[in-house]
């Protein structure tokens, strides 16, 4: 799942192939039924779930034009929905979150709102 | 000749792509910092850049994962993101395929590296180099240590290789410039992205100032991954640019959490000209 | 546990695919020497199979060409080539990627390498498994070494490669074996294909006996070019073998220059019980 | 080029397609029209002139189905009609041949003539 999405990052020619047929794009990768599914939606929350790699699933989301925020959020989302990152070592820490941070060390940030 | 110049800094996409959503006087007294390092880089004199960076599976990924990459091409291209998305056009960046091969070859003595023909650089690289060389005329060899896909590189490794650097810096005729970018403490794009422990990271930057070998080298990934993120585990290019200048004492010119740009945003020199500082091991 | 085998073997890939065009005689006597290589293997009664191998252009490409590298997969495929072209049938080959994390973790304290999850093994591995495993059922760890696009791998650096490899091995507690598979003097894949220095490889063959380590470290790639062809670059797989069992004295069982395989065919294996030799060095 | 033929050598998918077109296999290669020429003829022994490792070529032959005595002989017809290798450090130093050497090794070759 991790080499179709690092395929498809680097490589402009796919994402073409990819925004045409995203289920066409998936034929040549060893998936499952579930993580190709969540490739087409795309279910960033449930990727993340799955065990992809935060830097992998970033630039995926930004090819769907998900702010950075919001793409945040999803992954937050997808572990209060599906449980721990299933495969990986990541675990959530319990962070304050950017804007009361930033709050804290005097910074304003001028966050975007929504997707 | 012996090496010009040696820094490190700090990479983060959001530095250029989320610009605008910083304060905006953390985000100037940043630039500020990224344009002092410029001046001292572009008063070195440098013939050529050495990059000493932790990509983010843009280039190498699990199917073929160098312990140490470096790149041998007469040029490369960057960004490998969106240029929106990352806030830099794409464009092309001067190489030396000679340079690098001698220096791959000087390098391989002692360690082990891939040689690579091509190379789109991602952020990790595109960041330091849209404020250091804004026009892209300097030629970059880009150097890359796995921090990303375990096994890692281990730390004692990465001490080896920017040893080799040196030597191999120190045995060409050109003028060379090394930089190592990576954060300290940071979750980047994860649920937390933002964090930053800011005491982590005074400490880390406080040992690697004075040059303190044995003390950066205690450190281990699964402790740092507690206490300072998954993007900890990019001090493997701090450290090898305390190798590759063992006994020189480090500056810190800028160092200052920044959540919105998701790292303790740090900008340092190695100062070359000092007396060598007693060694600490 | 210990290494429990350790050997040495031809993989051109004429060994099989041009069986055909081949002297009888001389291909029997081969496949023969083969068959006493496989029942060696067996006696030693392996977990695993560690070989280290000198692909060509299969995996491993200028954009990104490691010094080592090792798989770390749970099964690998095979032929890479056209089946029909090297008479070996597209396969799957067992692996054990917990094995092969430990075991590159291990060798990584001091030799770099790239990892590989994934790994289409072409004839340098496929011909010897044809004889050894047959029905591929032995878990093989493959490792590579860059013997094909300069800059190549150093010489002393494919030594620190087999010291590492016999570290890893003796560390776990599987029954590993080791073989070392690449040509001699030949000239693989150009006009002079077939052309083969005897006199080169007997010389080579008994520094390799004796583990020379100095003779063996002493081939300049310049000057074994000149003498032994392009192909010669693989001794660096022998060397591994004679690094991992330092000390200990090899067995030439067959050498016999055939032709039209294109190879001086090569079977050996080390003396793991013999008393350790005298230093040579 | 030898990318190409790297990539070509280990990709079913993509041998199928150069066998549909070609020179539409070519196009995202930076190539000269002279390398472009000698891939779709395809001229082994130019190709093996411009520098293409033989390790590379011996399975872009084979996939067009050239025996390897002709293989061979294509690389050394190569040399003489243009020239030593162009890049790259290879010599030819004047070998026998398999048929004489085997002979004097006192062994039969059965090669089969022509391709
Ligand atoms: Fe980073
Ligand atoms: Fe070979």
């Amino acid at each position: 799942m991790q080499k179709f999405l690092f395929e498809l990052n680097r490589d402009e020619e796919f994402q073409a192939r990819y925004a045409e047929d995203r289920r066409g794009a998936l034929v040549n990768f060893d998936l499952t039924a579930e993580e190709q599914q969540a490739l087409i939606e795309p279910d960033i929350g449930l990727l993340f779930h799955l065990g992809v790699n935060g830097q992998i699933l970033m630039h995926f989301a930004a090819l769907h034009s998900i702010e950075w925020q919001d793409y945040l959020q999803r992954m937050r989302d997808g572990l209060a929905v599906h449980g721990p990152v299933r495969e990986g070592v990541y675990a959530v820490t319990g962070y304050e979150g950017v804007d009361a941070h930033s709050t804290r060390l005097g910074q304003t940030s001028d966050i975007e709102e929504g997707a | 000749m012996p090496l010009v110049f040696a820094g490190v800094c700090s990479h983060a996409p959001g530095i250029v792509g989320r610009a605008d959503q910083a304060d905006t006087a953390a985000k100037n007294r940043l630039y500020e910092a990224f344009e002092g390092l410029r001046h001292r880089l572009e008063a070195s004199k440098p013939d050529a850049l050495i990059v000493v960076a932790a990509e983010h599976f843009a280039n190498f990924f699990m199917n073929n994962m160098p312990s140490f990459a470096m790149g041998m091409a007469d040029y490369y291209e960057g960004p490998i993101e969106n240029p929106e998305w990352l806030g830099i056009p794409k464009t092309r960046i001067p190489g030396n395929r000679s340079l690098s091969e001698r220096l791959i070859q000087k390098v391989m003595e002692t360690a082990d590296v891939s040689y690579a023909e091509e190379w789109k650089f991602d952020h990790g690289i595109m960041v330091p180099l849209h404020f250091l060389t804004p026009n892209y005329d300097l030629p970059i060899i880009p150097t890359n240590i796995n921090c990303q896909g375990p096994p890692l590189t281990p730390l004692h490794r990465a001490w080896a290789f920017g040893q080799a650097l040196r030597e191999a810096a120190d045995s060409v005729p050109e003028r060379v410039a090394l930089i190592g970018t990576g954060g300290i403490s940071h979750w980047p794009a994860t649920p937390d992205s933002g964090k930053i422990n800011e005491s982590w990271d005074r400490q880390f930057l406080d040992e690697w100032s004075r040059c303190d070998k044995a003390a950066m080298l205690s450190y281990a990934d699964t402790q740092s991954y507690l206490d300072a993120g998954q993007g900890a585990f990019e001090i493997r290019t701090f450290m090898t640019v305390s190798a590759a200048t063992e006994g020189a004492p480090g500056i810190v010119h800028f160092y200052e959490p920044i959540p919105i740009f998701a790292v303790g945003c740090t900008i340092g020199t190695i100062d070359l000209e000092a007396p060598p500082l007693r060694s600490t091991n």
